[in-house]
Formats: C-alpha cells, structure tokens, sequence
C-alpha cells in the first residue's frame, strides 16, 4: 500500500514560527551533549550557556512576525500579541533566574548539567503552551514544562524537596485528569479542539437543550485545572508547601513563570466563556478570586518563616490577578501583563534575598530555613541588604511609587471601569491586610537587635557577586518604575490588541 | 524642554534619596553636603535655562502621566513651566544652593549631617511639585510634602529635652514640630474642602480647565471655594490666628528656618493666592480679597509690634518674617498680584541672608539666641556683620535696596486703592520694620561687648560659607533695579496692575514719607543701643513690667490663649476620649486585629501537611464547582 | 438495542468518578498513581467514543497523547517515589508531612 | 447486538476491575485488576473504531507502564497488605458519588452536534483504495500533529532524564545538607564509588 505524498509547501507551514522552542529544545541537547564528552566541568560554563541560549531564544521571539492570525504548522501554533508577550516574561524571568546558581557555596541541584537541560526544556515547554490555541499542544507543553519542574524542584535534594516535590507532582496529576476531562467535553460539544474553531461552534448551539450543562461542567472541569495551576483557592493547598521546600530562587521564579503561563491558556479558554455570556464562570472566578487573596492573607499573617509567608503572599497576588480574567476587558487584560511583569522582578528579587542568606543547615529554626528572627537586627549587620529587601517588601506591599503599585493601582482601575466597585473595595482592603506582613519583615529588620545567632557570617552566607547584581537589577527596576511604567503600558496594551481571543 | 523640567524637578529628589537611602546610618561624610548642593545646584542652573526660555517662547508644559484613571476620576500628572512657577523656581533653587552649602558648614559638627541632607533635599523636591504643578492634586501633594519635610526638619533635633525658658514656655523641637504640623492640618483641611469644591463643580483639578470654568459658577458657590482655598494658605504662611507655629518652628536648625521658614515654604500660602488670581480678582469674591488685604495689613503691624520687644534673635527675624507676609498678602488681596510676587522674591533673598547671618552669630555664640548677652561683635564677625546690615538695611526698605521697590510698590498700591487704613498701617509698620531690624544689628554687633563676661569666644563662619552667601547680599541690593524687566516678564501671565495719575504724583512724598519714618526708626535704635560706654544701653525694668511691654513680650497672650482655651481642653476631652477609646474603639480594633489573626490561625488549620488532605480539598472543590456548575445549569 | 455515544460517556464518567475516589482515598502513594492512571483512561474512552460518533480522528489523536502524557508521569513519579521511599522508608501520605501550617 | 453485549460486559468488567483496583488492600490485587481493566478498556477502543489505539493501549499501558508500577512494587516490597487510615470513608464515596452523578446527569444529555463537521474524518487514505484506521492516524499524526508529537518527544525525554537522575546514586549525597569544602567532598564521593 502506498500513500501519495502530501504536497505541503513550506510557505503553509510558517516554520519561523517554531523557532524560539526550536532554539530552547536545542540549547538543551547541546547541554546534554557537552555532558557527554566531557565530563565535571563547571557550572558556570552552564550558566553562560543557558543565559546565551535564552538571549538567542529571546531575539528569535521578538524577530516574529505576531498578529492574531498568525498560525503555523497546520495551525497549530498561534503567534499573536499575548504569546509574544508572555515569552518575553517567561524568557526575562528566566535569565534572572539563572545566574542565581552562581553562589559561594555549592548546592546540589547545580552539580547537574541536566539540570540545565531540563530548566530549558521547560521554557520550551511554557513557550509552547502560550503559543497555541490547541488544547492538545497546550497539554503537551505543560506537561513538559511540570515535569521538568517538579524535578528541579527534587533535586535540590533534601526531605523537604521531595516532599514537596510529590506533593505538587500528585495534585499535578489530578489536575490534569481534570484538565483532559474538561477538553473531552468542549471537544464532544464543538467536534473540534482548537479554541478559535470551538468559539464560533459552541455559540451556534447555544440553544440546544443540555447545552449549558456540557458548558458549565466543562468550564468547571477546566478551572478546576487551572485553578491548581495557578494556586487559587481551595486548589492552593500545594503552593506554600513546595514553595517551602524548593529552593529559594526556584521558589521566586515558580511564583512568576508558570503561573505567567497559566494566565496566558486561561485568559484564552475562559474569556472565550465570558464573551460567550456565560456568567457563571464569571462569578466563580471572582468568588474564587476574593476567597484567594483573602484567605492566604489572613495564613501569611501567622506565618513565622518569611519564606512561607512570601508564598502565601504570592498566592494572595495571584487572587489579585485573577480578578482581571473575570473582567475580560483590555485594561484588564493588560493589567495582567502589567502586574506579572512589575512582580516579577521584585518578587525575585526578595526570594534572592532569602538565597543570599541561605543555609545549609537551619541553625536558627528547627524547621524553617528563613525564619523572622533570623532578620531581626539585620539593619545593623547588613545595612544595604536590610534596606533592598525593605524596598522588596514596601514594593510588594503597594507602596507608591515603587513597582507592584502601578500594578496594583491598574488593575483596580480597570475593576472600576468594569463596574465592579465592590470588588475593587475588597481588593483595597486586602492590600491593607497585606501590607500589615510585610511591615513586620521591616520591623524585624530594622527595630530589633539582632539575635546570637545572626552575624556577618551567617547573613553573608551565599553571596556572590552574579547574586548581588540580580539584585542590583531587581532594585533598580522596582524602584524605577514611574519612569517606564507608561511606555511599558503602552507596549502591552498593543501587543493585547494584537490578539485572538476566539471569538 | 521637558528634560530641563524633570532635571530641575528631580535632581533633588535623587539628592534626598542618595543621603537616605545610602547614608542614612554611615558616619557624617562630607561627600553627602557635596552631591547635594551640587544636584540642588543643578537644578538651579536647569531654572535659569527654562526661565530664558519661558521668556522667550512662553510657557512650557509637559504631562507625565496622563493614566491614573479610576472610572470617571482622572488626575493627569503634568508641570507647568510658566512665568508665575518659573520664578518661584528660581526663588526655591537659588536660596536652596546656598542654604545647602552654608548647611555643609553649619552642621559640620552634628552627628545626623547625612539625614539633615535627605530632608533638605526633599524639601526642596516636594516644593518644586507644588509651584511647577499644573493642577491642584499636584499642588496639594507638594504642599503636604513640605508640611511633612517641615514637621522632620524642626524636630530634627528631638532629642532635646523642654527646656524652662523664664521668658518662654517650655519648648523642645518635637513640641514645635508637632505644633507646625497640626496647624497646618488643620489650615490643609479647608483648603482639601476647597480642592473637593471646585472639583465637584468644574469635574477637574488643572488650573487652564478650572479657572475657564469660574466664571460660570454660583457666586456663593466662589466665596466658598475662596474662602477653604485661603484657609489653607493662611496655615502655610501663618496668618493671624494660625501664626504661633512659625516662630516656635525657630527651633530647627537656622538653615532651615532660612529656607522653609523664611524664603521658601511660607510663601506658598501667597503663591497659592497668586497662582489662583482669576478666582481672587473676580467680582464675586472681591470681599473675599479685601478681607485678605486687611488681614495682611494687620499682621503686618501686630507681627512687628511683637518684633519690638523681642529678645531671641531667631525669634526676631521670624517675626519680621511673618510681617513681610503680611505686607505680601495685602498686595495680593488688593489685586496687585506681581507686586506681590516681587516683594515675595525680594524677600525671599533678603531674609534668607538674614536668617544666615543670625545662625553665623547663633554659631559663633554656641547657640545663644539672647540679644541682651551680646554686643559689640563687630570686630570679630565682621563678615557677618556686613551681611546682616544689607539685608537689614533691605527689610527696612532704604532706598536703592531691593525691600525700598518692592515694599513701596505695596504701599503705593495700597495708597491707589483708596485703602486708606491698609495704607497708613503699612506705612507706620514700615517704621516699626526699620526700628526692631537695626535694634538687632545694634544690639549684636554695636554697643558694650556684653559676651565677654558671660565667657564666650565667638569666631566667624568658614570663609568658604560667607562666600557662598555673597550672592544673596548683591541680589538684596540689586534686586529691585530689575523691578521694569520682572514687570514686563511677568504681567504676559499676570494682570497687570496700573497705578493712577494722582499715585504717581504723590509718589514721590509717599516714597520719602517710608524713607523718613524708617531712617528715623534706625536713628532711634542707633541713639539707644548703640552706644558705648556711658550711654551703654541698660535694661529699663520699669518699662519692662508696664502693660504693653508685656502684652507685646508675650505675643498679645495668644499662644497663652491657645494654650488656656484649646490645648488644655483639649487635653483634658482627649484623655477623656481616650479612655472611651481604650474601652470600645480600641477593643474593636483589637478585635478585628485577633479575629484576622485567628482566621489566620483557622484556616491555617487547613494546611496540615498531608497530601492526603491535599487532594481532599482539591477534590472537594472540583466538586464543588461541578456541581453548581450543574445545579446553575439545571436551573436556568 | 442501539450503543449510543451516552453509554461510552456515562462509562467514562463512572470510570473518571471511580478513579476520584481512589485518588481522595488512598493513602499509599503507589495505589494512588494508580487512581490517577484510571482517570487519564476513562478520558481516553470518552475522546475515541466522541471522536468516533464525529467520525474525526482528533479525539483519537488526543487520547494517544494522554498515553505519551501517563506514560512520563509514570517514570516521573516512579522517580519520586524511589527517592521518597529511601529518604523516608514509607509511601504513606501521613508520614510525608513535615512541612504544614 | 453483538456492540450492544460486547459494550456490556466490557463495561461493568471494567468498573469492577477499577473498583477493585481502588479499593483492594493489597496492592498485587490492585495492580493486576488496573492492568485488566486496561486490556479490557482497550476492547472498548476495538468496538469504536480505534483499532490503532487499541494496540497502542495494550502495548504501552498493559506492556510498559504496569512492567514499571510491577518492578516499583518489587523494590517497595508492597506485596503484603498495605495499612491505610481512613478517616471519613463515608465522605469519600458521597463525593465520588456526586461525581458520579453529576456525570450521568450530564452526558444522558446529546452531546453530538448535528451540523458539526469532522476535521480529520475516518478515512481519509480511503480514495487511495487503502484503507485502515492505523494509516487515517499516521496521516494526521505526521502532518496536522507533528508539532505536538515532536514535544511528546520531549517530554519523554525529560522524564528519561528526570527517571535516571532521581533514581540515581548521586542523589544518595546531598550537597545541599553538607557543609564540608567542595574539594572534601568530591574526595568523599570518589572514595565512596571506589
């Protein structure tokens, strides 16, 4: 039996747009490859490396052409304004991240070359979830992008790791049985499994009887999904758990990257039920939005390791966010943008923090690793670092002017617009409630003496200089935002109107 | 254009946040007064550029952010460079240079040198927000940041315990900081009214928008906003009755109280009056303006009288201070706004000089502020001395020095206007003015060199700061020969204000009138305090005990009277409501503060660390969204 | 008596349910995975059986991929569990708490 | 009838199969029941067409995977009866019977969509006179797919690499908990694999 070749010519395929996956892909099996024929050499090669690789990568995704119907590889791939975006935050974040492995001190993960690999593999994995409307590519490349990541989380190889580890892979698993339940539903009711095709499909049968009930399980289905992957409540249990027991920089970038991810395949798949009028997912989101930031408020208020309570504050932010999806608007839209990419840096930049004074044993708790007393006095040993991590704070915070205010302020804004006043009360409130926590990191750091324990040395512990210019970095841009804020406004609201959302 | 406007605007807030944030707790080094003064500097020069070119190509105005927009409220943030604000720019960099160098000096020997620097500097940067706003939000932050920058830097001392003062009530720099700063809230409040009024009824804070719109407005409607916006200008520049707070703010360091208590801060209380002149000269509101007039003319003479019998030197120029205001708002009430801010300019230089000079002594003397323990100081601060005559010799309005333009200018407008009585106060206070400036001089540096016995070894400033406040004294010269050019300048944004044919031939009686009375005020200081020897001057204990003496001395008993009628009161409801307070307000707050902790506590609960639990939850809630899902759906 | 796609569906649902309660019960992490595996196949029944009612092959392509997907998470987790086991000597869900609060 | 009966039994085979899979104490009973359900959901494939995934199903499900949880169970020593606490049973299977029937309530809705069109229909070798569903799935798989099955390519990848790490000797040290010297360290490692 022989089939006729197809006849495709190359034009139809749109190769260019695999090329920023292409070059991640690749940059790990060069990884592997250098592993192979030589062996023990030293991490910084990796991390020059892995930064070079991010930089091509990075330079390939802004060279794309973008637009919301520019598709590839029989339409699989979809590159518009939101895709491009969000690889620019994913790759960002990224290159932040990885110098972080640079410390004095050696930590296990880093011995690996593959840790590398993997750590590349996954951004390819979070590249090609984002870039595409296809339920089976976006399912792929998350799995990708998870499975990398909860062994980067194991390999920092302690009880802790593990634990954490498990814990995220098996809710992982759970979630996706939801996520492929919720897919099998939208593709029974639109005979299709790309979102711009179930769009159009799903309203021309709205009226069919039963129909809403394969939507809204459907859409309950796939939210309980992304619920999980984007920490809401009360799908958030995993979080401050493999937070607790990852590492701190990987902690940070968990905080920033997938959930930039999950964002992105949301604002796809459920803004698609809310234009489609379908106000139940609306009120869910938001009902699940308020308990989120409000709940995990109220639990970072009682933390006593800073590194828990950084967690649950991530959380709380992430309910923050999650208001924008329920909006559905532009503003909405961009503030998301907007607020990921504010966070971002000053989110990692206090997670670094915690890393520079990192130990390898806990000699000031027995459990925790970053425990308040820990910084109480740190002003006195460690003046500068006490004041970056007190911006750190004040910043998340919403402290004008500094970073996660404009964000926050948007994103509020954008609520009124939308007619939800109340909610923007509760958001206020919340950030009130917020605020209280983070002052008491200051607190410790500035007003208390500090204990035996803390010393030069043991605040010293890790740092190097790749860690301090992060940092640098990290200050600078929270404590510069007024002056780019508005240009960088601009940039995301053109890039959202560069976008398919279906419909 | 617009980078010279963010230069000027920021450099001295990269200033502020250089001391603070990097030498916040290092030891005193002398590159934090350095990098300052130069950023500060900077501005200045920055100033002087966007002043030629507003001279030549008119205003300049950028927008900074147009996006913080909640539903229908939107407050662009935008600068507007034009003749009024760039002057005042001028005024604010130029005094602020100098006060910066002469700070380097100064505060040599404190331990807080680098914090001293943070808050100038953000003094400066929160004054510069409010003259080169555009609208009043932007106008209100900056005059609540010099509130706040002013409530630091006369409490920067405060650790210094109350000190029994016989002649004084006990005043320590954290009293008098709180002080100026409740005052001025409470000023803040009416003109926050002011802000919301005119926002509710013009639906916008920029001026352009607002002051197109008055002319259609109720008139009841603009006295009030009149009213509430004066209000707040009266707190900040410290008018009867809220003026007790400027000469207690004497117990900041004396650079501070050159700039913000003097030459800068105060006199945005008439900046706001100016900048406000299409509402204070319409018809509607022209009680309103006179009422501002005769209070300037009031103060003028109640805060002179004080000045006679005053014995603490700081005390003194502050109160002359407060007189100047008064002379300024009598102008700008009258109508005659840019002979108003002329005399604000004016001053703003010959009182800086001033209030330097008397730290120079205040040095010298290891912070004596009695004029009665000095005298014959000539001989060793000679440069001081010179300093603090030009300046004094400029406040009491001598001819071809820059006060005698600006000071007759108000007087003769005063004389136009038909306000006789405004006039003939001013007149007589302009006497008064000459006579407690040179009693000063006089005592400081003529006379009986009383210091000598009291063991004082008093010594002039660095050579580098009296240097560095040469150019205040040529411009307490010079200023007023400019008065055409500034003229010109400033009536392309200002009305104009025309004097009358019969003003401008009895001018030159009016002029000589002001000149007799003042010479004569300083030869009568001369024939008292002078002298040597013999005729050294003693103290007349007699007069001392006599009625007006004392009413004068203790400040017409008004502080006594704030004190006996609101503070105390006060004091006692406040305890009062305090225990109230402990019992419900601060139970419910403590309340709310247990009840999040314990929510915290409970729903903490939830995280037992077991995966199991875990996916009990995750379950439940998949679940639970199911199974609205099908109930909404079974539903409707 | 006609098998209507409702029948492949209930039975992927009853399934899907069967493996939820494994999952919310179990406490041996072995027997857990397992409970997962049957949820990712009673998915798999529904996408062949709609895919076979539209007589379109992307639901058969959607169910190989959940395979590929159960297949990696199988050697992931099997990872996980070998490392666990060594570190705690236990797969019981209540041991592996330290971390809480 | 002969779908109607074949549907049947392979159905409730299989729900018991998996009940005894999710129920069962010993873990050998639960393994074996999972992969005999397997086999027979694999029927299920037969009867709806998908004689592709069908083999796939057997191969990679019942050959691989359970060859994994087989050899995992040997190294876990699992045969004997498994202790497990259980709290609220009772809520367990409340749960998963609202799940249940949420599940029945939904589908006996029509899910099928009258004027909906195949995208990939059966049978798309058939005008080639070659028909068969495994060529209908490589056709697709190699054109409209190929992106997805080369990530799939991926992430086996990654779960190779993640396997072999995480069951690898090295992880047995924990740099992360030793403070001793890089150099000490190595040494230890070197004498350690001697």
């Amino acid at each position: 039996m022989f089939i006729d070749p197809k006849n495709i010519t190359m034009d139809v395929l749109n190769l260019t747009t695999l090329m920023p996956m292409l070059i991640a892909i690749g940059g790990g099996l060069v990884i592997l490859t250098i592993d192979l024929i030589k062996e023990n050499i030293h991490k910084s090669l990796y991390v020059m490396l892995t930064i070079l690789i991010l930089v091509i990568d990075l330079g390939a995704t802004l060279g794309l052409n973008f637009g919301p119907n520019e598709k590839g590889f029989f339409d699989v791939m979809l590159i518009d304004g939101l895709s491009i975006l969000s690889q620019i935050l994913v790759l960002v974040a990224s290159g932040l991240f990885i110098p972080l492995a640079l410390t004095s001190k050696r930590f296990h993960e880093y011995s690996y070359p593959e840790f590398f690999a993997l750590f590349l593999f996954m951004i390819a994995g979070f590249q090609f979830m984002v870039s595409s409307d296809n339920l089976i590519l976006i399912f792929i490349g998350l799995e990708t992008a998870s499975l990398s990541l909860y062994t980067l989380i194991a390999m920092h190889n302690r009880h802790n790791s593990f634990e954490a580890s498990v814990k995220y892979f098996t809710m992982g698993a759970l979630a996706a049985g939801f996520f492929t339940m919720g897919s099998a539903i939208l593709y029974g009711i639109s005979g299709s499994l790309e979102l711009y095709q179930i769009a159009p499909a799903i309203q021309s049968r709205m009226g069919e009887p039963g129909m809403m009930m394969f939507l809204l399980g459907g859409a309950g289905l796939l939210l309980t999904a992304f619920a999980f992957k984007l920490s809401l409540f009360p799908f958030h249990t995993w979080a401050p758990d493999v937070y607790e027991g990852a590492s701190a920089p990987l902690a940070g970038y968990m905080s920033v990257v997938p959930k930039v991810a999950a964002f992105v395949v949301s604002m796809r798949i459920f803004e698609m039920f809310i234009e489609l009028q379908i106000e139940w997912v609306q009120t869910i989101i938001i009902i699940l939005a308020v308990l989120t930031m409000t709940l995990a408020n109220l639990m970072a208020l009682v933390q006593e390791d800073v590194k828990r309570m950084l967690a649950y504050s991530s959380i709380s932010h992430a309910g923050f966010v999650m208001v924008a999806i329920a909006l559905a608007t532009e503003k909405a839209n961009t503030g998301i943008f907007l607020y990921y990419a504010l966070f971002m840096f000053t989110n990692l930049g206090a997670f670094a923090m915690l890393w520079v004074s990192r130990h390898k044993n806990r000699i000031h708790h027995a459990r925790y690793d970053h425990p308040y007393e820990k910084f109480s006095g740190m002003v006195k040993i460690m003046p500068m670092g006490a004041v970056v991590m007190g911006l750190f704070m004040l910043s998340l915070a919403g402290v004008p002017p500094f970073s996660v205010f404009w964000g926050k302020v948007y994103l509020m804004s954008a609520t009124i617009d939308a007619g939800h006043i109340g909610l923007a009360i509760i958001m206020g409130l919340n950030s009130a409630i917020a605020a209280y926590y983070y002052l008491k990191l200051i607190v410790y750091m500035f007003l208390r003496e500090p204990t035996a324990q803390v010393t030069e040395e043991t605040t010293y512990y890790n740092v190097s200089k790749p860690l301090l210019t992060i940092l640098g970095l990290a200050v600078f841009v929270t404590v510069g935002s007024i002056f780019y804020v508005d240009p960088l406004i601009e940039y995301i609201t053109e890039m959202m109107r560069a976008t398919n959302f279906g419909i | 254009m617009e980078n010279l406007v963010y230069i000027a605007l920021f450099a001295p807030f990269v200033g502020s946040l250089f001391a603070g944030l990097f030498f916040a707790r290092s030891p005193k080094t002398h590159l934090v007064g350095v990098v300052n003064s130069t950023l500060i500097g900077i501005a200045f020069i920055a100033a002087v550029t966007l002043a030629l070119h507003v001279a030549e190509h008119g205003a300049v105005h950028v927008t900074m952010m147009s996006w913080i927009s909640a539903g229908d409220l939107s407050i662009p943030f935008g600068f507007l460079v034009d003749e009024v604000s760039v002057t005042m720019m001028l005024v604010v960099t130029l005094v602020s240079t100098i006060v910066h160098i002469y700070s380097t000096g100064y505060m040599d020997h404190d331990r807080a040198y680098n914090r001293f620097f943070a808050y100038l500097s953000a003094f400066v940067f929160s004054m510069m927000i409010l003259v080169m706003s555009d609208n009043f939000a932007g106008l209100f932050i900056g005059w609540e940041g010099v509130g706040v920058c002013s409530w630091l830097l006369i409490g920067f001392w405060y650790h210094k315990e109350d000190r029994p003062f016989e002649e004084n009530p006990s005043i320590s720099p954290s009293w008098a900081a709180n002080e100026a700063f409740i005052m001025n809230r409470v000023a803040d409040l009416g003109m926050l009214v002011g802000i919301f009024l005119i926002y509710w009824n013009v639906g916008s804070l920029q001026y352009d928008v607002v002051f197109k719109a008055l002319p259609h407005l109720a008139d009841g409607l603009l006295v009030s906003i009149a009213i509430a916006l004066f209000i707040g200008a009266m707190g900040k520049s410290a008018q009867f009755p809220l003026h007790t707070w400027l000469t207690d703010a004497m117990e900041g360091p004396t650079p501070v109280s050159a700039l913000i208590h003097a030459a800068t801060m105060v006199t945005a209380g008439v900046f706001l009056v100016i900048r406000a002149n299409p509402l204070y000269s319409l018809d509607a509101v022209h009680e309103v303006s006179m009422f501002i007039a005769s209070l300037g003319a009031f103060v003028a003479f109640y805060a002179a009288s004080m000045a006679l019998s005053a014995r603490d030197i700081k005390r003194i120029v502050a109160l002359s201070t407060l007189s100047q205001l008064g002379y300024m708002f009598a102008a700008a009430g009258l109508g005659a706004y840019w002979i108003a801010l002329f005399h604000l300019a004016a001053h703003a230089f010959f009182k800086a000089l001033l209030f330097l000079g008397a730290g120079n002594v205040m040095h010298a003397m290891d912070d004596e502020l009695d004029i009665f323990k000095m005298g014959g100081m000539k001989k060793v601060m000679m440069g001081s001395y010179i300093y603090m005559g030009i300046a004094s010799f400029a406040l009491a309005g001598l001819p071809v020095m820059a006060g005698f333009y600006s000071k007759d200018a108000i007087i003769e407008t005063a004389f136009n206007d038909g306000s006789y009585i405004i006039w003939a106060i001013l007149v007589i206070t302009a006497g008064m003015t000459a006579f407690y400036s040179f009693r000063q001089v006089f005592f400081t540096f003529h006379g009986e060199e009383r210091y000598k016995a009291l063991g004082f070894h008093p010594h002039d400033m660095y050579k580098y700061v009296l240097v560095a406040m040469a150019p205040l004294a040529v411009l307490a010269i010079s200023f007023g020969w400019f008065m055409e050019n500034f003229h010109e300048f400033i009536t392309k944004n200002l009305p104009d204000y025309e004097m009358s044919h019969t003003t401008h031939h009895w001018a030159w009686l009016l002029g000589s009138l002001v000149i007799v009375l003042a010479v004569t005020g300083i030869i009568i200081a001369y024939k008292k305090y002078a002298g040597k020897g013999p005729n050294a001057w003693k103290r007349d204990e007699e007069f001392e005990q006599s009625f007006i003496y004392k009413l004068v001395e203790n400040q017409y008993y008004v502080p006594k009277f704030y004190d006996e009628f609101i503070v105390q009161p006060y004091t006692i409801a406040s305890k009062k409501f305090w225990e109230i307070d402990k019992a419900v307000v601060d139970g419910f707050v403590d309340l709310i503060g247990k009840m999040s902790y314990k929510s915290g506590d409970v729903s903490r609960g939830m995280q037992t660390g077991s995966l199991s639990a875990y996916l009990n939850w995750m379950g439940v809630g998949a679940l639970l969204l199911i199974v609205a899902a099908a109930i909404t759906a079974l539903i409707g | 008596m006609e098998i209507g796609i409702g029948h492949y569906l209930i039975l992927s649902g009853i399934l899907f349910s069967i493996g939820f309660v494994g999952v919310l019960r179990r406490k041996n992490l072995l027997m857990l995975f397992f409970a997962t595996e049957i949820m990712l196949n009673a998915v798999n029944i529904a996408f062949a059986a709609i895919g076979n009612y539209y007589g379109d092959l992307s639901g058969q392509m959607f169910a190989f991929f959940i395979i590929a997907v159960a297949a990696s998470e199988v050697a992931v987790g099997l990872g996980l569990l070998i490392i666990l086991y060594k570190k705690y000597g236990s797969l019981d869900l209540d041991v592996i708490s330290t971390m809480k609060g | 009838m002969y779908e109607f009966v074949a549907f049947y039994i392979f159905a409730i085979a299989t729900t018991i199969l998996f009940l005894i899979t999710v129920m069962s104490k010993n873990v050998l009973y639960s393994m074996t029941s999972l992969a005999a359900g397997m086999v027979l959901i694999s029927g299920l494939f037969f009867l709806l067409g998908a004689d592709f995934l069908g083999v796939v199903q057997l191969i990679v499900y019942v050959g691989a995977v359970m060859a994994l949880y087989a050899f995992a169970m040997m190294f876990f020593d699992a045969t004997k009866d498994v202790k497990e606490k259980h709290g609220n049973s009772a809520l367990v299977f409340l749960l998963g019977g609202l799940m249940a029937l949420v599940f029945v309530v939904m589908f006996s809705a029509p899910i099928i969509g009258e004027n909906i069109q195949a995208l990939y229909p059966v049978g798309l070798a058939e005008n080639l006179g070659a028909s068969g569903n495994s060529q209908d799935v490589g056709l697709v798989l190699f054109t409209k797919y190929l992106v997805p099955f080369e990530v799939a390519a991926v992430m086996l990848l990654v779960a190779m690499i993640a396997g072999i790490i995480l069951a690898g000797k090295k992880m047995d040290y924990s740099l992360t908990e030793c403070e001793a010297s890089d150099e000490e360290l190595k040494q230890e490692i070197k004498k350690e694999e001697v």
